[in-house]
Parts: structure tokens; sequence; C-alpha cells
């Protein structure tokens, strides 16, 4: 369709796709990619520069930075994909109802979305994690109960958004079940916009695990993460800066290839969202 | 001889599209000139393209002589100058065409204080004048509201208003009647009617409406795709079309106008 | 077929609040449409027209009031005629799924009323009745032009053969040439089909072309309803007026005369 | 417009009922028992006898709803309790904290608007052109820093390597610009492109179109569209404020800044649930009372608005 033409049509975005893929593989087939096991302590190499053995290095226990880079993808893209994943399904189930029956059930479930709003998403993780503790299994969820209500929202704005075209209207008129009606009207239309909304964000979800493992909250010592791997950093700063470098860069493209492609694919899905001039 | 305008092209730089293709016509002091055409003709485009007011993106080419000076080629600012003081223009849209967040007072007061180079309350008291003379009862009561508050036809009127403060030489008017209801709409008409004959200012009506036109002008350019299909006498043109698209715009207009006709004539006025 | 009693319609104000502030939209409104009648709804916009339509095709709920639909309770006469009632609206781009074929597009009605055997013949014929060549078919939407889409939407409200039919502004945001020839269509389907429909307007002209009845809606209230025979002798005050101004531009040569 | 502010008033109070239950189910959350937590912390070996004995001292014996009623009551009062570490009132931990974050957050405020505000009028005025560019493709790279990493790179190149700037703690005037800068970095590109976006979109308004054709003079119409961006970015700006405070958590981390977040993350680590309990109150209600206080001043602005209510 028009879309996916447009999609393909815009070489930056084509690159950032082919980019993400490849991280992701990278992440998938990292234990035969990776020159070293990344949890491996090697103290007499520590801190070592580049070479053969060690492409970028040793960090401050002597483990391979590329090794401890590469899996790292495993969990900081992987976490990130799990909230995303969780995020959506609950706010297009909830925010779907909201939209399609209206009235009280609609206005109770903005309400409790407007409580869960009030908190600052930073809050409202914070508060979990410091309950339940930290851990990887608790930040998925501390970020889900963060995001559910702000994505429940959107949802449903798209779905009522779209309840008010007149094809749906004429549908209702015909007799259709409000079944039919959003498995065949809503939710295709719906699923791109909602695919939109979530590439633009999982750019966020990413910095924000990275920044919980950063903390010391999320992901526990020593599986690699890239927060993690710059919060290590930051204690060889003084003699090691260079150590900052990788774990940082790699999180910037990573992101911003995410954001990159939610800002393509929102163009090409909004075909009126072209520059408009009167 | 007021505006000449020859071979004027607009064409979009983003899309590669000729919006407008050689367009050539001549406005004459106190003949009004209409520029029909259905929607995606290009009407609009063309004068928007003469007043300099389309997106950079837009290249535009010809001439449009006015008072000996070709406005194609000028600067921004004495552009700026041209549509304050020579040529107005009244936009379609009323409802969106004022700033939101200020009075329809404030914003009469501020353009005439501009370029009439006069104090707000000379000002103020010009815009009343114009109100009134349009009909507009109270009207220091409807200057004090925002624009939100009042209807498309009040602020349709306002627009009129500060165009007839100016005393420019031509107003264009794009669409000026087409977002009114048909009530709203004849009495506007009826008030350009009477700027026309008392004032003695030079129109350019543009519509889609050729009831409107033939009302309104003595000069016709009917438009098709970007490109002029006919010009000539708006009686003539409406009368005995030459080209094929004007006639069958013509007849569909009648044949629309037939049925209605029919039964008002059988009606006991008629006697 | 139709008739309206009493009916009060309000929506809710904007804000928040807990004590809601109503505005209402229609108000103690009663009339009726005979079997087989062509009724015109005119109004100004803001005069509750087109919620009246949304009202009749069961969009939404009168405040108070009572509809019928063949003297049977609306509700009940559109659960037991699914497919019966259709609507054509103004905005031919909205009211269609863009990511359908025409040939989807035109038949979705049919899953409602089950009569999938003569699909194939029916859409051939149907096309034919709408003036648009079969090739159109397998093209999207936005393929079409206005006037082209809008008689898509023609031909998919007469799909399941409705009994009654509305027309929300459906030529109002088409240039006039193709108006017309929607007009002419539209006045073919009323000799050649047995159906009741209200055409909701706001245009004199395309009311008198196509109806039998005038129903003049002015500030929530019907102003006065009139056989289209007998137009010109309206006798209320917005009738008069509104018939004034569309007398003045309605021909192309002499001012027509009063 | 004083019944709007009313009507707004009171819309909140449902609101705050319904936060501070969800706080207080928050901190119910734990998989521990509180109890034997507070024992723990403070060394006591948890017996049977010692968990009941603090039990009835936190008052975890009654009911939940009971619990909550106590716990919103004195909340209300300032009493979150003492904190499980050195058995003080936790509200003085807070007030104590308070002042360093608030500073942080004003000085990254101020960084913030300055130069989210003035980069996109610029972007607006020369749109298009190549710093509007520059700018967007900065603002681009600015959202895909994790905030912290910018932090360190800061850190090391004014504190390490030029050493212009202390690298942590609150010792002197100096020692607010890194974290401020950091605070304010992570936040101004979202600013500058919604800020952006806004004003370049009020430029296709019809009305600056209008204002064109009447011949009004550029600096005016350029005021117009302004203007009409303002209602955007008192908005933005004022949900700042508490996000500001929110966000940081991080920085104080970094820069050993003696604030409410690195109190928090302090209390995270200990299990010092009362702390929690407070900080997390006190930022949904703040946030609340910003939101409130940004809709007001909006609305006053607005005459649609003015005059609707």
């Amino acid at each position: 369709m028009g879309t996916l033409n447009k999609l393909i049509q815009n070489r930056f975005a084509m690159i950032c796709i082919i980019f993400l893929v490849t991280v992701v593989l990278t992440g998938f087939f990292a234990p035969w990619l990776a020159p070293h096991n990344p949890v491996d302590v090697n103290v007499k190499e520590k801190l070592a520069g580049i070479s053969t053995t060690y492409p970028m290095g040793t960090d401050q226990l002597g483990r391979c930075i590329l090794s401890r880079l590469l899996y790292g993808i495993r969990t900081t893209v992987l976490i990130a994909f799990i909230t995303m994943a969780a995020t959506i399904i609950i706010g297009t189930l909830i925010g779907g109802i909201a939209g399609l029956f209206r009235g009280k059930i609609d206005e109770i479930i903005m309400r409790i979305c407007d409580i869960f709003m009030s908190f600052p998403s930073e809050v409202m993780i914070l508060a979990i994690i410091g309950m339940m503790g930290p851990g990887i299994t608790n930040i998925i969820i501390a970020s889900i109960i963060a995001k559910w209500a702000w994505y429940t929202r959107m949802i449903r704005s798209i779905v009522i958004k779209y309840t008010d075209k007149n094809y749906i209207q004429f549908a209702r008129v015909s007799g259709f079940s409000r079944w039919h009606i959003f498995r065949k009207h809503i939710m295709p239309n719906a699923t791109g916009e909602i695919a939109v909304l979530a590439t633009l964000d999982i750019g966020s979800v990413i910095l924000m695990i990275s920044a919980l493992s950063f903390l010391g909250l999320g992901v526990q010592a020593p599986t690699p993460e890239w927060g993690m791997m710059l919060s290590e950093a930051k204690n060889v700063m003084i003699i090691h800066p260079g150590l900052m470098l990788p774990p940082g860069i790699a999180i910037l493209f990573v992101v911003a290839a995410f954001n990159f492609l939610g800002d393509s694919l929102q163009d090409a899905y909004n075909v009126k969202h072209r520059k408009r001039w009167r | 001889m007021l505006l000449e305008v020859k071979n004027l092209s607009i064409y979009d730089a983003e899309t590669k599209d000729t919006i407008v293709e050689d367009i050539s016509f001549t406005l004459e002091q106190q003949r009004n000139l209409g520029i029909v055409g259905e929607s995606g003709s290009g009407k609009s485009m063309t004068v928007k393209g003469i007043l300099g007011l389309v997106a950079p993106w837009m290249k535009v080419s010809g001439t449009a002589y006015f008072e000996g000076e070709d406005m194609l080629k000028m600067k921004a600012k004495a552009m700026q100058n041209i549509r304050a003081r020579h040529i107005s223009m009244i936009l379609q849209d009323a409802m969106s065409a004022f700033d939101p967040l200020d009075t329809v007072g404030k914003q009469m007061m501020e353009t005439l204080c501009e370029h009439l180079k006069i104090s707000r309350k000379e000002a103020k008291q010009i815009s009343l004048n114009e109100l009134g003379s349009l009909g507009i009862q109270e009207a220091s009561q409807m200057m004090k509201k925002y624009p939100h508050q009042l209807s498309g036809g009040m602020l349709q009127r306002c627009m009129i208003a500060i165009a007839v403060a100016i005393k420019p030489d031509v107003i264009i008017a794009d669409e000026p009647t087409t977002a009114l209801d048909a009530i709203t709409q004849s009495e506007v008409i009826a008030t350009f009617q009477r700027l026309h004959a008392q004032k003695r200012i030079t129109f350019i009506f543009i519509s889609h409406d050729l009831g409107v036109i033939r009302h309104l002008t003595e000069e016709v350019l009917v438009m098709k795709d970007g490109k002029s299909v006919e010009y000539g006498r708006t009686r003539e043109v409406f009368r005995y079309p030459q080209n094929k698209y004007t006639k069958y715009l013509v007849d569909t207009r009648l044949n629309l106008a037939c049925s209605f006709e029919k039964i008002m004539r059988k009606g006991p006025y008629d006697a | 077929m139709l008739e309206m009693k009493n009916v009060y319609k309000s929506y809710p104000k904007k804000g928040t609040g807990f004590r809601k502030e109503k505005l209402s939209v229609l108000a103690d409104l009663s009339f009726q449409i005979n079997t087989g009648e062509w009724v015109a709804l005119l109004g100004e916009s803001g005069s509750g027209k087109s919620t009246l339509g949304r009202l009749i095709l069961g969009l939404e709920e009168a405040d108070r009031g009572s509809l019928l639909l063949e003297g049977r309770n609306a509700t009940a006469w559109r659960k037991e005629n699914r497919g019966q009632m259709s609507v054509v609206f103004q905005d031919y781009t909205s009211s269609v799924n863009p990511a359908f074929r025409i040939k989807d597009i035109i038949n979705e009605p049919l899953k409602v009323s089950c009569r999938n055997n003569c699909i194939r013949e029916t859409t051939k014929s149907l096309m034919g009745k709408v003036g648009l060549p079969l090739s159109l078919l397998n093209r999207y939407p936005h393929e079409l032009s206005g006037g082209q889409l809008q008689r898509i939407c023609i031909a998919r409200a007469i799909r399941t053969n409705p009994r009654f039919l509305v027309l929300d502004e459906a030529v109002s945001s088409l240039d006039i040439s193709i108006q017309t020839q929607i007009l002419d269509l539209l006045h073919q389907l009323k000799e050649e089909m047995d159906i009741t429909c209200l055409f909701i307007a706001h245009n004199l002209q395309t009311v008198t072309y196509l109806c039998d009845h005038v129903i003049f809606l002015n500030e929530r209230k019907i102003a006065e309803q009139i056989e289209t025979k007998k137009l010109a002798d309206v006798q209320s005050d917005y009738a008069k007026r509104l018939l004034a101004s569309a007398v003045q531009f309605n021909g192309l040569d002499e001012e027509l005369r009063i | 417009m004083k019944r709007y502010i009313i009507k707004r008033l009171l819309s909140v109070i449902p609101l705050l009922i319904g936060i501070s239950f969800l706080a207080f189910i928050l901190i119910n959350l734990s998989e521990s028992d509180p109890a034997e937590v507070a024992l723990r912390v403070n060394e006591i070996t948890p017996t049977d006898e010692a968990v009941a004995q603090m039990r009835e001292e936190l008052g975890l014996d009654k009911s939940f709803i009971e619990r909550y009623l106590t716990w919103v009551t004195s909340s209300i009062k300032g009493d979150f309790g003492n904190s499980f570490i050195n058995n003080k009132p936790v509200i003085n931990e807070i007030v104590q904290a308070l002042p360093a974050t608030l500073l942080l957050a004003l000085v990254s405020f101020i960084i913030i608007v300055v130069i989210s505000v003035s980069a996109s009028i610029i972007c607006t005025i020369f749109e298009e052109s190549w710093i509007d560019r520059t700018i967007r493709g900065l603002v681009f790279i600015g959202e895909a820093m994790p905030g912290y990493w910018i932090g360190l790179l800061l850190m090391w190149f004014f504190s390490i390597k030029l050493n212009l700037l202390p690298t942590s703690g609150m010792t002197s005037w100096a020692s607010v610009i890194l974290p401020g800068v950091t605070l304010a970095l992570a936040y101004i590109s979202t600013y500058v492109r919604l800020l952006r976006n806004n004003m370049v979109q009020n430029k296709s308004e019809n009305f600056v179109l209008y204002a064109k054709a009447r011949g009004m003079k550029k600096r005016i119409i350029l005021k117009r569209i302004f203007k009409n961006s303002l209602q955007t970015t008192i908005t933005a700006l004022g949900m700042s404020i508490p996000k500001l405070i929110a966000g940081t958590v991080i920085v104080e981390n970094i820069f050993a800044w003696p604030g409410i977040g690195r109190l928090s993350v302090a209390a995270i680590f200990n299990y010092d649930y009362p702390v929690i309990q407070a900080y997390v109150f006190l930022m949904a209600v703040l946030f609340v009372a910003c939101n409130l206080l940004v809709d007001i001043v909006t609305a006053m602005l607005d005459p649609r608005m003015r005059k609707e209510v």
C-alpha cells in the first residue's frame, strides 16, 4: 500500500530499519558473535586498550567490552520490546473498550487514567521499584504500570477518531455489530497509528530502562546492560574516560534510529500531515 | 486600466505540478471581474499568486502590472505596501481569518492605524462608520467582541469594513459567500452591489457560483484545471458561451435552476 | 412511514464540572413522512438538521419524544429491518474505508442481510445504475474523483434495496455541475425504486429538483412544512426570506420576477 | 472566570483522593513485611514477638481502610511517620533536602525557558533555513541521548579535563552549574520540538494569511503567531516544573547533590518505606497543583475559555 511505498522511498528510514534489524539479530546471535564471555573476569587484563583479542578493550574487571555491548542488546532491547508489547496490549484492550462503548465505562476508565497520570512516570516507577525491590521483572512491571494509562488514553482517542468517520456511521446504520465494526474498520486502521506510537516511544523506554540500571535499580550485576556499563564507567572516569563511550554511543544510535523511524512512519501514515500552506 | 495580468503561471516546485497556466486578464476601472471555475481550477491561487500570498516553494511567472509596476517583481516591502493601500483582499473563511486572541475591533483599528497613519481614536471612528454603513447596529458593542463570539456573516462584514475603510483601488473577494447561509449570502451580496455603486470600488470576485458572478460582475474569466477557457463580458459569456466547458457549466446551472423557477412561476405571485 | 412526535434533543456543553449544562439543538419537533415520499429538510447551519437525521438513523438518542417507523418503535424496527434503512453523507472522503476496494465497499451492506448468492450479477447492474464503469471495482477510494465516490456511496446505500433512505447534504460539497449529475441520478432512482427519502439540504434549488415536500427548520423548530408544488405561497417569515434570497440568484439571464 | 476556578478546584478533590489511595496501595504492594524490614534495618532480630510488637507500633494490625485513613489524615498534617533508618520524622528529612532540589530545578528551569523559547522563535522566523535545520538536528540528537550520559560527559570535560567546576556535592555556587545544565539538556529537546512545531503550525493558520492580505507588517504578524503559541508554551513549561523536580533523581545521584531525589533512591536501597511513601505522595500533589495552576493561567489568557465558563 501507499504507506509502505512511502517508507521505502525514504532512504534514511530504510537505513534505520536495516540498522535496527541488524542490532536485533546481533543481539540474538550474541553467543556466536561475541569474542568472549561477557561476564568472564580477567583482572590481569583490566582496562586494556584496543587489541585483536579485545576489539574494544576491557573494563575495570577485565571483561571484554564488545562482548558486553553485544550481550547488552539482549537485555536492553529485549526488555524494551517486552515492556512496549505488554503496554500496547493493555492499552488497546482497555482503550478500545472505552472508545467503543463510551458512556459510563469510558468515564470510569478515564478517571482511573487521570489518577495514574497524576504521577510523573519517573516517580511512579521509583515508587513501584522501591516497594518491590530492584530487578528486571520489577522494572518491566513498573514501566507498564507507569505507562498504561497514557496508552489507554491515546488508543481511546484513536478509536474515537475512527468511530466518528462516516464509513463507521454507515456500518452502524446498516446494523452491523460493534464487534464487526471494531474488527473490520477500526482495528486495521488503528494498528498503523498504534505502531507509530510504539515506535516513537520505544526509544524513551530504552532510555528509561538504562537510566534505572544506571542507578542500580534495574538490571543487576553481572548481567551486561548498557546503562549499568555506564554506571561502572563512571567509577573509573578519571583514569579511563574512554569506557563511557561505547555504551553511550550504542544507546544514542539505537534510540535515534527508533525515533527517526517513528517520525518517518508518522509522516508516511498522515498524508495530510504534510506541510500545509494556505 | 487598473491591473493587467499577462501569462501568469504558478508552478509548485515541491510536487512539480503546474497549478495555474498562462492566465491573462485586465481589470478596468469600475468594471468588476469575476473568476469562476470548479474546485481545484486554480482560481484562488491566481489572485494569491498576484498578491504574493503563496507558499515560498510556489514559483510565480508572468507579469502583473499595477500602476505601471510589475507586482511579481516587487520586493516584499513594496508588495506589503500594495496590499496595505491599493489592493485589499476578503477571504473565504471569515471564521478563522481573525486572530482568536484579540477583539475584532482591535484588529480592525490596528489595520487602519497602520495603513492610514491615523490615531486610534480616528481609526475607531472610521471603523464604527464603516460597520454602521454595512448595516450593523451597535457597532461599538461588536468591536469589543472576540471572533468566536460572532457569526460568520458578521466577521465577513468586518473584513469588508476593513477592506473598504482603507479606500483601496481594488478589492479581491475570494469566495466571499460560500461559507455563508443562504439568507446572509444575499445580504452580503447586496452590500457588495451597494459599495460598487456608491463608493466606486472595483472588485474581483472569485466564486464557483455562476448566479453570484452574474449579479456582481461585468467581465468574467472561466477557469478549468489552471487554464483560462473563456474570457469576456459576463452577460455574453453566460448567454452565448463559446467554449464547450463554459456551456456545460452554464447548462448544468440552468438545469438546476429550472425546476425551482417553474414552481415559483406557477405560484400566486406570478399574477 | 416515519412519524416524529415532540422530540427534544440537546448536547452536553464542553468543560469540566458536576452540573452538566446542556445545549438544546432540537425542541418540540413533530412531523411525519408518508411512504414513498421524498421529503426535504431545509435549514441553516446549526439549525439542527443533521442532528435530526442522526436521530432517525439511530446514531443518536432523543432526550424526549417518540420516533415511529412504519407505526412501530424505531429501535425495534431497526432491529428487525437490518439493511432496510440507509444513508449517504456529505463528506464522501470519510464515507468509505480507505483500505477497502470499491467492490468490498459497495458489497459491505450485504453481509447484514445475507443474500450472497447473487452478488456478481447485481454488482454489475448496480454499477450501471449509478453510471460507473465496472473497471472501478478493483480500485481503491483515493483513486476516484469526488463525484465518483459519491456515486459509490449511493450504490452502497441502495445495495440492500432499503425502504428508507437519508441523504445528509449528499450533494452539498460537490461542484455544481457534478451536483446536477448526482441529482439526476437520484431522480432516476426515485422513479425506479420504491423508496422513501429524507433529503437534508441547505439549498432550495436542489430540493425543488427532487422532493415532494419541504420542511423548513429554523432555530431548533419546524418553521413550516409544505408541498413543493405550493412552495410559492409559504407563510412563515423564515421560509419567505429563504425563498427570496434563492430567487435572486436563481437564473443566469434575466432576474426572476415574482 | 471565578466559577471556572472554583469548578477546577473542586475537580481536584476526587483526583487527590484517588492519588492518595493509589500511593497507599503502591506501598502495600511490597512483598516483605514492613514490620520485619523496620526491625532488620535497625538490626533487631525479627522474632515473632518483636514483629508483632512492631506491627502494633506501625499500626499494621488494623484493617486496610483504617490504615489508609490514619495515613491520609496524618499526611495532611505533614506527619509521614518516622524513617526506619534513623527514626527521625520523615517530614524533617524531606524539608532538609527540598531546598537543594528546588534550587537545582529552578536553575534548569531558567535554562530551559531561555533556550527553548528563543530557539523555537529563531526556528520559526527562519523556517527551513540552515539555522532551523541545525537546531532541529541538535534536537534530534538530544532526544536520543541518555541524560545521565550527557551528565557524565560534561562532568568529565569540565571538571576533570578542564578542572573548571566541582565534580559533585553542593560546595559552592559553581556546583549547581553542571547538574543544572545536565538536567536542562535532558528536557530542552522535547520543548524546542514542541514549541517550534506549534509556532510553525500557527504560521499556516488562516488568520496569518489574512493578516498578510491586509498588509500588516512582518513584525506584527510574528507577534500574533507567538501570542497564539503562548498557551502551548505556558502549558508545556508549566508542566516542566514538577517533571524537573521529579527528574532530579538521576542527576542528583550522578553529582551527589543532596536533594530529595537522592534521598528517595537511598530510601529504596534501604527499604525505608515511610520516606518513599512521602516522596511519592508529595510529588503527585505537586504535579496536580502545577497542572491546576497552568490550567487556570491558560484559561485566563484565552478569551474563548474566559467567556465560556
